[in-house]
């Protein structure tokens, strides 16, 4: 089935809001979208949401010989799965141009990276070796791919526990989990790819593009990095010309948000981990950044009411703390990392007073986030038809980032 | 270009031509092009030749591997063919697209030197049963410009020339098996015979008369051509019709009588500069594709 | 790092040469007759061959036809016998695959295709013996050889691979570097402007050394569009002053 | 080469049973006559089978049995080309396909073909083509199957023959029948219509491949349509080769005929009475 | 046999719930005219003498008998005389195709805009938005839109879209926006002046005098479709507060 074409009128729109320094949903240019990061009752599966793009990575182990060219070395494979389920445009069983690249910038991100230690996995030198298997499978698609797609990698490689095995002179035995406790893989770091995408010939960036916006980009920089600032890959693809500050900076916001994400991932995988030890089925943990009105469309975020005033006074501090970072330069000074705690209003109402409607209040920044709060909680509250619960749903255990 | 179209005023000028003995580019019917033959030019290789008839353009390397010997026979080494059409030659053979032409070529070639004194095969051979040297022989096909056939033979033959094979030391290992060594020293390598290596002459029925070495305008006049492998003495080792046309018996016989006396006759200034490049040693200055 | 010393004390790398010294490129244009466009280049032991077909019209589907500019087709693909391990596919392995993606990225950011609307303009790269770079070895080949058929560019792209060892970036990698298993960058560079038309790194490297690394390929892509300017004047002085013009 | 991933294999170390039967010597005797009786340098080709049309969804079909060869053929067509993009279209399009039958051989084959089957259905195809007159199949094709059922020698041969009786029983318009015929050099006698032991057999008798020869054969119109020889073979040998391999074909044309005729009047109403 | 309709209004349907009627054994014969007609809508299909639903959703009725299924549909599928915005895809002899989200593209010719002769052809380029009525819709025959009325005047029809943005609903809230009447036009007219363009396929287009408020209409139109009327209330009401 072929995609829906891009309209010239949507593009130019896109295009203009970008120049302004809007979005489509109401983030700013280096915000990321709410990820959420699910772990599935079996280790190694984990379920990461960006947004409306939605991963799932699965992992799994195997017992092979291992390459001639390294005897004592595991293997690790890489395979990403673009099912027509995600969006129209794509095709089963056919290896795109997208597939290839998604592929190969994660075998770049997590395996020349060195993250996992693969000598720990030889269990006979030249004869028996683990060979570690990801799975990802793209369930929905609404931009940044990438990104998702390398949460989701890490995370369930963190997540994942491999049998144990035990040597008797030539005999290898694969114990099961009730004999022997299954072994986390040894992760060195976690690298964490953050996507750039260009605009009007590299004048725009901006980070976490949706669906829409990569379709109009010109140009996009692929960064993976670990939360010791060493990249771990970097890779341009579209047909840009990107200069060397660009990419520079590009590197320094990657570092913030890297940072952020994997403190992310670390709260999750604690959560999953708490939430076993204490017998419940399966662990859920979500990110909550700032929850913001403008983005009228809410994702069905769970906000508990209890905390309501703490979170906000938070956000009130925080963006009392930044409030001098301005919006209006186009890429704003290196270094900048404070990107997406909702310190300002999207919707820009600092140019409200000049126009001509009854719009005419200029809001208080914190007040203003205050209100989102609220009206994201009423909204959830209001509407429990929204949540449709499936079986995966169910067992969805919400443990807010602000009480944990 | 694999193949070119043309005009019925165009093969009425060719096949005139012919019928007189006057081809396009004014060599006679038994006459090959100009012929470039340069060995050595893959130092990744274990022997390598590039060849260039008229515009066809081919490369070959050889790369030695130790194996297993073939159970059916243990006291031999074998070759293993394989014809690249590169999208270089005509983007019509991007991706897959020349696939069905390479196979061709290859499985040709697999016949030709399907017999055991084209290449001494039992000289590749280390230890009967267990470890046999293994000659990938990598067609690369850069330009195509008609001849395809003698262009890869007489390319494979170079490079077979150009082939040394490294020393191969076999000693009782302690525990009773064999340990094989390789020799370091690059000279100290052995080389392997050519002297029964087939090239390979095609003749292109065009009109009453045949032509060797036929452009593609040639081929495109021709109904139908016999390859067939001429060895120095004058055998054949392999012989197929291809094309659409049929051949009567008579000009049959004719042709066959006509491409061994080409062969035979290329054999000979092949070696000789075969050997000669030989002769100029580390000195020669080596053109490659600069040139 | 595999126990090889890729940078000794004196300063001097495994084949003998400085930290920033390229190795010897040689290249010629106009190799094939019958191609649009082709060229050879030899960068060290790295040896390449380039090829372009185009602009012409649109072949195969033609729904990926662009009504505002060229399709720019890559094909990259590898000598079976180009490696030191035979490699049993010329192309169509992931890695050849995502190699002919870059150069396509590459070329659609240097070739001006929004000249010719409407057609496609092939691109064919073969690497006939590699010895590390391939990819820097193939765009600059493959520059040569869209100069060679006469298609527009805004300027030469020329690529260079860099590595970085022992705080010292190593400019145009040799294979035993590249597969020393430090960090490496491939990066693509039209140099009068300073643009970089592709940039691909490896292998962990500290973000504070980044900009030293880069700053090294760019300088490093400028050597080579030296060398290849060079051969440009001279292919053109011999096809068309020394012709009688 | 291709794998198949359809079905699940044996492992790759396992071999053949007949590796490692203990074989009596199978070197024939190098004079005298054949194992299945027949005499050397005679042009005695085996009795042959012939049966048109026993696949009744194809246009047309035959079957042979030359001794223990068996092989069917089937012609669908002509029909609308599948590829539109050929720039030939005022002629019609003839595509062959021959494949062993996994069983066919003594030792097992693979499902999917490989690259000597496709060797053979080039051979077949170049053969059948100048005797069809596609000229008057514009924009079409025909597809020629071949599957061996048995092979026990000069399949190639047979399955030529067979296709162009399948062919002709599908109505396709042809210039002449093609016929095959094959022989196997042994020494300085040869062997005609070698079965799949002389086939391979005298190669590990007297240690060489002193030479195969297939001729496809136009016999009405006296013309060669196909030849494929290997082994390394002397100018005498190949030309008295050529003109053997052309005997046995008009050997087997009258069979052939007959079994068309016979097919034809099978096919045809039947005559009023009178 | 309207009765079991009746009290089903409102009411959610699925795929293959029946209404039998129940047939009155006694034909009155004063009483001829009381045979029942009803007619069924988009979701509901006849099956000998059974009404079969084949949508899921509300049961709509209109009086006096028109009864059907609105569905959150999201595909389109064209109907004869409905207005859709399309997006050119190529031009190709003297039609265009256009997309229209429906399961094949739809054709628009050339002269059927406003003005256009065969020499003076109307400027519309790839991946402009057209704003057409369908001409030709059924299941046998490729759609075919047209930008002219039967009096080959344009009557809002014809290319659009400078400066607005395009975004997709379902196909119920387009239905909802086009009611006459409608709360949730009425509601934006409150908040400030913005153009709007609804295509039965689902599309939405807005413009409103900054990008900033476009994407405010756009936002709260794709909001909408999921809130109560006082949910929406307040959330215009703060939006017009200058809250948001």
């Amino acid at each position: 089935m072929r995609d829906t074409p891009l309209s010239n009128c949507e593009r130019d729109f896109l295009l203009k809001a970008i120049e302004e320094k809007k979005r489509l949903d109401g983030r700013q240019t280096y915000d990321y979208r709410n990820i959420k990061i699910t772990f599935g009752t079996d280790y190694g599966c984990c379920f990461v949401d960006l947004g409306k793009t939605r991963v799932m990575a699965q992992v799994s182990c195997e017992l092979v010989t291992p390459k001639e060219s390294r005897p004592n070395e595991g293997i690790m494979f890489f395979n990403l799965e673009l099912s027509p389920m995600a969006s129209p445009a794509f095709e089963l069983g056919r290896s795109s141009e997208l597939l290839v690249k998604l592929n190969r910038q994660l075998e770049r991100c997590l395996r020349n990276s060195k993250c996992i230690d693969t000598e720990s996995l030889c269990v006979v030198s030249g004869e028996k070796v683990w060979q570690i298997r990801v799975d990802v499978h793209m369930l929905n698609h609404d931009g940044n791919l990438m990104d998702a797609t390398s949460i989701a990698a890490i995370a369930a490689l963190s997540h994942f526990k491999r049998p144990d095995v035990g040597i008797q002179g030539d005999e290898v035995t694969v114990y099961s989990p009730e004999e022997r406790d299954p072994i986390a893989l040894s992760i060195y770091h976690m690298p964490i790819c953050v996507s750039f995408s260009f605009f009007q010939q590299g004048t725009y960036l901006l980070v976490d593009p949706c669906e829409r916006e990569e379709r109009v980009m010109d140009g996009l920089l692929m960064i993976a990095m670990n939360k010791h600032r060493e990249i771990c890959s970097i890779q341009s693809s579209g047909g840009i010309m990107l200069l060397k500050e660009q990419v520079l900076r590009c590197s320094k916001i990657a570092s913030v948000k890297v940072s952020e994400i994997t403190d992310l991932i670390t709260k999750a995988l604690e959560n999953d981990k708490k939430a076993r030890k204490e017998g419940r089925k399966c662990g859920f943990a979500e990110s909550m950044p700032q929850e913001r009105i403008t983005a009228l469309k809410t994702y069905e975020t769970s906000v508990e009411m209890t905390d309501l005033t703490k979170q906000a006074s938070d956000i009130v501090e925080s963006a009392h703390a930044r409030a001098e970072i301005a919006l209006s330069p186009v890429l704003p000074a290196p270094g900048m990392g404070q990107v997406g705690t909702g310190l300002q209003n999207a919707w820009g109402l600092e140019d409200e007073d000049d126009e001509d409607d009854d719009d005419d209040e200029d809001g208080d920044e914190p007040e203003v986030t205050i209100v989102a709060e609220k009206r994201g909680n009423k909204e959830k509250r209001e509407r429990p038809v929204v949540i449709i619960s499936d079986s995966e749903e169910e067992e969805v255990v919400i443990l807010n980032p602000e009480s944990s | 270009m694999a193949t070119v179209q043309l005009s019925e005023a165009e093969k009425v000028y060719v096949l005139h031509g012919i019928r007189d003995d006057l081809r396009v580019d004014g060599r006679s019917c038994e006459d090959y092009r100009h012929m470039e033959i340069e060995t050595d030019v893959v130092s990744n290789t274990d022997g390598s030749a590039k060849v260039t008839l008229g515009h066809t353009a081919v490369l070959v390397g050889i790369k030695a591997e130790m194996g297993k010997p073939r159970p059916a026979q243990p006291a031999e080494g074998y070759l293993e063919f394989f014809v690249d059409c590169s999208a270089n030659a005509t983007p019509e053979f991007e991706g897959r697209g020349g696939e069905e032409l390479g196979t061709e070529l290859t499985n040709t070639l697999y016949r030709v030197f399907n017999n055991k004194r084209s290449v001494d095969l039992a000289s590749l051979c280390i230890s009967p049963g267990e470890h046999c040297w293994l000659l990938y022989v990598d067609v690369l096909l850069l330009q195509c410009d008609g001849n395809l056939y003698d262009g890869i033979s007489i390319a494979i033959k170079a490079a077979l020339f150009n082939t040394k094979l490294p020393k191969v030391l076999i000693s009782e290992g302690e525990e009773g098996g064999t340990e094989i060594e390789l020799s370091d020293d690059p000279y100290d390598s052995v080389r392997l015979s050519v002297d029964n290596v087939p090239c390979i002459v095609t003749l292109c029925k065009v009109g009453p008369r045949h032509v060797v070495d036929a452009t593609l305008q040639e081929k495109a006049c021709s109904v139908a051509s016999l390859i067939m492998a001429v060895t120095p003495a004058g055998t054949c080792t392999c012989m197929r019709k291809v094309g659409g046309g049929s051949l009567d018996p008579e000009s049959f016989f004719e042709m066959t009588e006509a491409g061994r006396r080409v062969g035979r006759a290329l054999h000979g200034p092949l070696m000789a500069l075969l050997s000669q490049e030989e002769a100029l040693g580390q000195k020669r200055q080596k053109v490659g594709f600069l040139g | 790092m595999a126990g090889l010393e890729l940078l000794s004390d004196q300063g001097y790398r495994l084949d003998g040469r400085k930290a920033t010294e390229l190795r010897k490129v040689q290249a010629r244009m106009g190799v094939f007759a019958q191609a649009d466009g082709s060229a050879y280049i030899e960068q060290g032991n790295t040896k390449a061959l380039a090829v372009v077909y185009g602009p012409h019209e649109m072949r195969g589907s033609r729904s990926r036809t662009l009504h505002d500019r060229a399709v720019i087709n890559c094909q990259y693909s590898m000598a079976t016998f180009s490696t030191a391990e035979r490699k049993r596919r010329p192309h169509g392995d992931r890695k050849s695959t995502e190699m002919s993606l870059h150069l396509k990225q590459t070329f659609e950011a240097a070739v001006m295709t929004q000249l010719y609307p409407r057609s496609q303009i092939d691109i064919y790269v073969k690497v006939l013996q590699a010895d590390g770079g391939n990819y820097s070895v193939c765009v600059n080949a493959a520059t040569l050889a869209v100069i060679d058929a006469g298609i527009p560019m805004r300027d030469y792209v020329c690529a260079c691979t860099v590595g970085f060892v022992d705080e010292t970036p190593l400019a145009d990698l040799c294979f035993a570097e590249e597969s020393g298993g430090g960090s490496s960058l491939a990066l693509a560079l039209l140099p009068r402007g300073g643009q970089i038309a592709l940039l691909q790194m490896d292998a962990r490297l500290h973000q504070d050394h980044l900009e030293a690394l880069m700053e090294a390929a760019m300088t490093a892509c400028k050597g080579v569009s030296k060398v290849l300017d060079e051969v440009v004047r001279q292919h053109l002085q011999e096809v068309s002053v020394l012709t009688g013009e | 080469m291709p794998t198949d991933t359809k079905r699940i294999r044996g492992p790759e170390v396992s071999q053949s049973l007949s590796r490692f039967i203990c074989k009596p010597e199978t070197t024939l005797p190098s004079d005298g006559t054949r194992a299945d009786g027949r005499n050397r340098d005679q042009v005695d080709v085996r009795p042959v089978f012939v049966r048109c049309g026993l696949v009744s969804q194809a246009k047309g079909s035959a079957y042979i049995e030359a001794g223990n060869t068996k092989l069917i053929c089937c012609v669908y067509g002509p029909k609308e080309t599948e590829r539109k993009d050929e720039t030939d279209m005022k002629c019609g399009r003839l595509f062959a396909d021959m494949r062993f039958a996994p069983f066919s051989c003594p030792e097992r084959g693979s499902w999917i073909q490989g690259s000597q089957e496709k060797d053979l259905s080039l051979m077949v195809l170049e053969s059948l083509q100048p005797a069809v007159c596609l000229h008057k199949y514009p924009r079409s094709q025909i597809d020629v199957n071949v599957m061996v059922l048995e092979n026990n020698g000069s399949a190639l041969a047979h399955a030529i023959t067979c296709a162009s009786l399948a062919l002709a029983d599908a109505g396709i318009e042809m210039y002449d029948l093609v016929l095959g015929c094959s022989i196997r050099q042994d020494g300085a006698s040869y062997l005609i219509d070698p079965t799949f032991l002389e086939e391979s057999g005298s190669y590990w008798a007297s240690g060489e491949n002193q030479g195969s020869l297939t001729v496809s054969f136009l016999p009405s119109l006296n013309q060669i349509s196909g030849l494929q020889s290997d082994g390394e073979m002397g100018e005498g040998t190949l030309t008295a080769g050529v003109r053997t391999c052309i005997e046995g074909c008009y050997k087997l044309y009258p069979v052939i005929q007959q079994a068309l005729v016979k097919a034809v009047r099978g096919a045809a109403p039947p005559p009023s009475e009178s | 046999m309207e009765s079991c309709l009746k009290d089903q209004i409102g009411a959610v349907l699925l795929p293959g719930d029946v209404f039998t009627f129940i047939k009155t054994e006694t034909i009155s014969l004063t009483d001829t005219s009381k045979a029942e007609k009803i007619i069924c809508g988009p979701g509901l299909r006849r099956n000998g003498d059974d009404v079969v639903v084949c949508k899921s959703g509300v049961l709509r009725h209109k009086h006096p008998n028109l009864y059907w299924v609105d569905s959150q549909q999201r595909r389109y599928v064209p109907v004869k005389g409905e207005s859709v915005i399309g997006i050119i895809t190529t031009k190709s002899g003297d039609v265009f195709k256009v997309d229209v989200g429906g399961s094949e593209q739809a054709s628009l010719s050339y002269l059927a805009f406003e003005g256009a002769t065969k020499r003076n052809r109307p400027n519309v380029q790839v991946g402009d938005l057209v704003y057409a009525q369908f001409l030709i819709a059924n299941k046998d025959m490729e759609p075919e839109l047209v930008c002219i009325d039967s009096s080959g005047r344009a009557n809002g029809l014809g290319v659009f879209g400078a400066g607005g943005l395009l975004f997709k609903v379902s196909l119920g809230l387009v239905r909802r926006l086009l009611a006459p009447q409608n709360e949730i036009v009425k509601d934006l007219e409150k908040l400030y002046p913005c153009e709007l363009v609804v295509g039965m396929n689902g599309r939405l287009w807005a413009r409103a005098a900054t990008v900033q408020k476009t994407l405010i209409v756009a936002n709260l139109l794709e909001s909408s479709e999921n809130m109560t009327a006082q949910q929406r209330r307040t959330l215009f009401k703060r939006v017009a507060d200058g809250n948001l």
